[in-house]
């Protein structure tokens, strides 16, 4: 995989930015981005206790593509993504203290605890989920668009996924039905380089996935995802272009600096790999330019940090001390419309109360 | 009421709750230009345009899982599936995905979807056209299955189910379509999760859905002319909640009880009436609960072979007298066979 | 749908035959073609006298294409299709008798009377089937490519599948897959214009199915099929290609004369567009240039079709004679390897023998 | 001898079979470079190369039809997804084609294919990460269905998989891996169809398989010591063929069942258990078939919720003891409860 990493940043499709980023907007990029960052290494260390648990995937590496692409949508555009979205869930403007809380499973948290790192759904911002299943959110994101088309309204789905996911049926049936409809929907692809530890180069035969869009007669474009400022020009062309009707499909040209998830180790990368992708690094890099560019000083990026870290750390207070759901919540939400006989019983439950039968004590 | 077929009630039911709530469209393979692979949809692209009657490319999985996320989005798709058998190829989206949102998401975003597809067997459709797999669903939590049997419960279940914020799967059957009855013509819908008895009676209760439901009525009737024998019939009506009470309650009286479906026999839908009975009427039952079911194995085109494997009213009667025999009861006719 | 038909015949892609086809060859054509045409009318009329069942999907309009396809393939290759077989059955040299019995759903039918129109099979001729789900052969002729690619052999899949059959996922995972591994296969598109009723403009987002290609990195070509001898040319190219590791997707432009299946009237197309559809048919199409370039006369010409047409009656008759399955048979083929407690019980038998329960007749 | 985890028996067996047979390959996601999610191919692709252990794209349908493929034409695949809640993706071309190809061709291709794919849950991967969903292999004729609970069944019926020239899907466990046995070195197969006895009884029959039959050992063992209770313990092994002969001669014995599964309770597996031993011993069981299952919810995230949804041993000796009380025998500490 070193030589895809390579291939890769040997030949980012940088375009210019159509205009340049004026400071105060460079630096809200940065304390969004050290948001994100902030967040996730605290949502890392929380995991390592055991506080959080299941699947627990970070955007480290992608916070200049999560902070370029939110950038280009309005309030009254929906956000589908996959599994590795707590920044997605952040920059829409979630509670972070409410998305921590749902990493530990509590009542604050946005899904209430039901949904955990994985699944996080905000209709108030119109996150509309955080899946789990590789490509399950294409479908799903198309029909939104499909929605929007039926109303005639002005609004625009983005549906991102990984590198990974350009590969499964989903993709192919999803785009073709945005393509032949034109749906108001940006296909967004983070090319992160890998899968879990699968490379690009093995697992697609067009490794450069934008062009894929070819096959749908779909407009289609790649974008460095190491900078906010290209990954946001980028992004409003694309949701511009959806707002018309013309479905895009944009890839931005990403990093995963840790494993695929908190437990991965990620063996498969050289320790010669891992320092060479901590040039890739977005974070120090917008810092370093925000200096550079006498934006901001070195002391000014550094109080960001300490703020954004105070945030991080708040969330998870918050989120330690938000209550556990109750049991008897359990089955709230099996159905949106009450039904006859539905099934509300625990393990240890007999189908039927050993009415006629002796019962010598109740069961619990 | 009035006389109409099962096709037929469906197609006026679609119609009529289309130009209720244009909320409400549908979306499915040529079920426009085509009119539908059993016509259920003809004349309402003509009459509705392609907004609400759309033609989608075949692709299951992309279009069942869009017309998910339009449902999040508070339309209400009503989708064909051309046969039940194709529906594995959306069972990620409808499994992991429609069933789940609700839930997963805590309570945040209803899917008010119904998937509409035909089961069927007996028409020599081979192996992978002759399955009846609403196993899959009805196994789901967050999912609602219903089977309607007759054109009156085809029009009160689709009503119900169209107007239900769940996802719905809607199962219908290749041999129904073309049935009549009497079909109201006031709107109101069934309640989805209660079974129905369709006959009522002393000596066994028979229990089926959708073609089984009807093999079951004809069936009862049949053998209460010539047999003078009492059978209670219950159609299921809902697999998904499951009515037990109402099983439960038939076989108290009853003593006795015959499952009929027509899919596999091993962990099939029967398997789980059979053991509710079992269990919640264990202390009244005088015979196993017997079941009829299709044969285990993948359904053969030739017609001899086919007709072997796929259970007849014949099974159905014999299952019935065996099972009455096993209760000792005396038959005017033990022993004279229906085959 | 007329828009769509003329679009696709004013821009066929006709390129020109690489060697000028010789006369005896045009003639074995000819004779091919009209073995389908004829063995298919055969089976349209057994269908309407309810002597075959099920669904009946033909050849017709197809013939210059199946052949020229057919022409391609070396005797060891292998030939995945769909349920609109019949054609490929014959053409790949199985027994037009055999083919017919199937239909006929007799023992002595090509899949034994068990899997009918739709479900031909030969290992001997090396037609791998036959499958009616939609796209459910492109995930097996792949493996099957996958399998001659292990084992090192000079082998050749090709798989062939309608137009309709572009927009299922497992078109985009199995293309996929075989670019990726450089699999020894030829996707061939027939496209007939139509899905069922739907047209492929209202089905595929990029028309011309042949671009796709392009989202593997794979070779593709366009070609008119209504002449056998592009076809076999466009063909030879394409098993030669796949043959050297390099898999290749060929769409061939073709025309369906008749409905979907026989039971289809095909109401949605006009009475025009069907009479015009009849310059399209390749069969007197290539009769009339046997007869143009003197290769045979009126005559000879007739007296192919006069042979074929006795095949056809021929076959028809050996199915009708031959014998139906026995009941008894029903569950030979549950396993191939046998098993334990396997379940062999007709839908009338009971679970448990009524053993120690009062039993005073025993079921069938 | 040797005491292996269930894990470590997985992966010796495949390497073992790889050694054996040249056409024995593997083929999933994440499987080479990645070493495997739960890493039961580690270090073989190191030891075999690319063309033995290939990594596939993320395409369930695409890379299992792949391997079906493959299977026709005599080679050997091992495929592992990753899940089996990813196996919903793949469930046509296993379905309508691994299962179907034997019969609907007349039995001219063989598919000696396996499936292995981990069950779980227990572990807060949320709703569609926590199914058990054997179910839809285990109704369809043509497939074979196995379940190994210890490290020596792992490896009997992995070879026994393998061996077979049939499609069999392969059923771990999450929870299963690290647990550890005695495992024989020679190279036997079990014998797929056949449940065992794991435990001899005549109190009760107690049915499990996977991490339940497992549960349903440490359970028995622990009433022995602690209640004097003699409960035989059946484990499954295979779901499909389901050896039923087995489970009624011992409930012949006992006269009183409890079934274990971490799938959900109506229509789940149990269903079927309960059903044929409801008619099999219908005359010798003194008391209903109790069915242990997951809560019928699409599983929350949440530790506390999930807990109180998932089945647990405490559960099993509730459904024991209550099962026990309903037959009318005493116990020694009858009422005392164990939760
Ligand atoms: C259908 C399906 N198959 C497999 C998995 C397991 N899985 C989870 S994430 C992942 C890799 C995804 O890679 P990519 O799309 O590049 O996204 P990234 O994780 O790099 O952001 C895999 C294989 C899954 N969740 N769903
Ligand atoms: C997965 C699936 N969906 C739907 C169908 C029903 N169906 C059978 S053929 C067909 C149209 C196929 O069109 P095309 O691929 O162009 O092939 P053609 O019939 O024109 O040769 C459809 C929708 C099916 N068999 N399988
Ligand atoms: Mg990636
Ligand atoms: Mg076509």
């Amino acid at each position: 995989m070193t030589d895809n990493a390579v291939t890769k940043r040997k030949a980012p499709a940088r375009k210019p930015a159509a205009k340049k980023a004026d400071g105060a907007q460079l630096t809200k990029y940065y304390r969004d981005m050290m948001l994100i960052r902030r967040f996730e290494e605290r949502a890392a260390r929380a995991y390592t206790e055991a506080l959080i648990g299941g699947y627990c995937h970070l955007n480290l590496g992608e916070e200049a593509a999560v902070v370029g692409l939110m950038s280009a949508l309005r309030d009254t555009d929906y956000l589908f993504t996959n599994y590795r979205e707590h920044g997605y869930a952040l920059l829409r403007g979630i509670d972070p203290n409410r998305v921590m809380a749902e990493l530990y499973g509590r009542v604050d948290g946005v899904s209430k605890g039901w949904g955990g790192s994985m699944h996080m759904f905000d209709m108030a911002h119109r996150l509309l989920g955080g899946y789990g299943i590789v490509g399950g959110q294409l479908p799903l994101a198309t029909g939104a668009a499909l929605a929007i088309n039926y109303r005639d309204l002005d609004e625009v789905v983005m549906c991102t996924m990984g590198d990974g996911t350009a590969n499964i049926g989903a993709f192919h049936e999803s785009l073709n039905i945005a393509a032949l409809w034109r749906l108001p929907i940006v296909y967004v692809v983070i090319n992160n380089g890998l899968g879990m530890g699968t490379t690009v180069a093995k697992a697609s035969a067009e490794p450069e996935i934008y062009r894929r869009a070819s096959a749908y007669a779909m407009a289609s474009e790649r974008v460095d995802g190491l900078d906010p400022v290209l990954v946001a020009d980028a992004a409003a062309r694309a949701v511009a272009s959806a707002r018309e009707g013309k479905p895009f499909l944009l890839e931005v040209v990403s990093e995963r600096l840790r494993g695929h998830s908190v437990v991965d180790p990620a063996k498969y990368r050289s320790a010669e790999e891992v320092a060479h992708l901590a040039q890739f690094d977005p974070v120090p890099t917008l810092a370093a330019r925000l200096v550079k560019e006498k934006i901001l000083t070195s002391a000014e990026v550094h109080k960001i940090d300490e703020e954004e870290t105070a945030r991080a750390d708040a969330a998870d207070a918050f989120a330690q001390s938000s209550a556990q759901p109750d049991v008897s919540t359990l089955f709230d939400y099996n159905y949106a419309t009450p039904v006859a006989n539905d099934s509300r019983r625990l393990p240890g439950e007999p189908l039927f109360a050993a009415a006629a039968r002796p019962a010598p004590e109740a069961s619990r | 009421m009035t006389i109409k077929t099962y096709r037929q009630a469906l197609h006026d039911t679609l119609r009529a709750e289309m130009m209720r709530d244009e909320n409400v469209f549908l979306m499915g393979e040529e079920i426009g230009v085509f009119e539908g692979s059993y016509k259920i949809t003809a004349g309402l692209l003509a009459e509705f345009g392609e907004k609400r009657v759309r033609d989608t490319p075949i692709a299951e999985e992309g279009f069942t899982g869009a017309a998910i996320g339009a449902a999040m989005l508070g339309l209400r798709p009503v989708v064909e599936i051309m046969t039940i058998n194709f529906s594995l190829l959306a069972l990620d989206q409808i499994v992991n995905h429609a069933a789940k949102i609700y839930g997963m998401f805590g309570g945040q975003a209803r899917v008010p979807l119904v998937i509409r597809t035909p089961g069927g067997g007996g028409q020599q459709l081979g192996a992978t056209h002759s399955q009846n797999i609403e196993l899959y669903y009805a196994f789901v939590p967050g999912m609602k299955v219903v089977a309607p049997s007759t054109p009156a419960d085809a029009k009160a279940l689709l009503l119900a189910a169209i107007r239900d914020d769940d996802p719905v799967l809607f199962l219908e059957n290749l041999a129904l379509y073309n049935t009549k009855g009497d079909v109201p013509d006031d709107d109101t819908p069934a309640v989805i999760g209660k079974a129905k008895i369709t006959r009522e009676g002393h000596d066994l209760t028979l229990i089926g859905y959708s073609r089984m439901a009807y093999i079951a009525s004809n069936v009862a009737d049949a053998l209460a002319e010539s047999e003078g024998l009492d059978i209670e019939v219950i159609d299921l009506m809902s697999l998904r909640p499951l009515d037990r009470e109402t099983l439960i309650a038939s076989v108290k009286k009853t003593h006795a009880a015959v499952v009929l479906e027509d899919d596999w026999l091993t962990y099939g839908i029967g398997a789980e009436i059979a053991a509710t009975i079992s269990d919640g009427a264990f202390d009244y039952l005088d015979a196993p609960v017997r079941r009829v079911a299709m044969a285990e194995v993948p359904m053969p085109y030739s017609k001899v072979l086919e007709s072997a494997a796929f259970p007849t009213s014949d099974d159905v009667v014999n299952a019935i007298f065996q099972t009455l025999e096993a209760v000792g009861r005396r038959l005017k006719k033990v022993g004279q066979s229906h085959d």
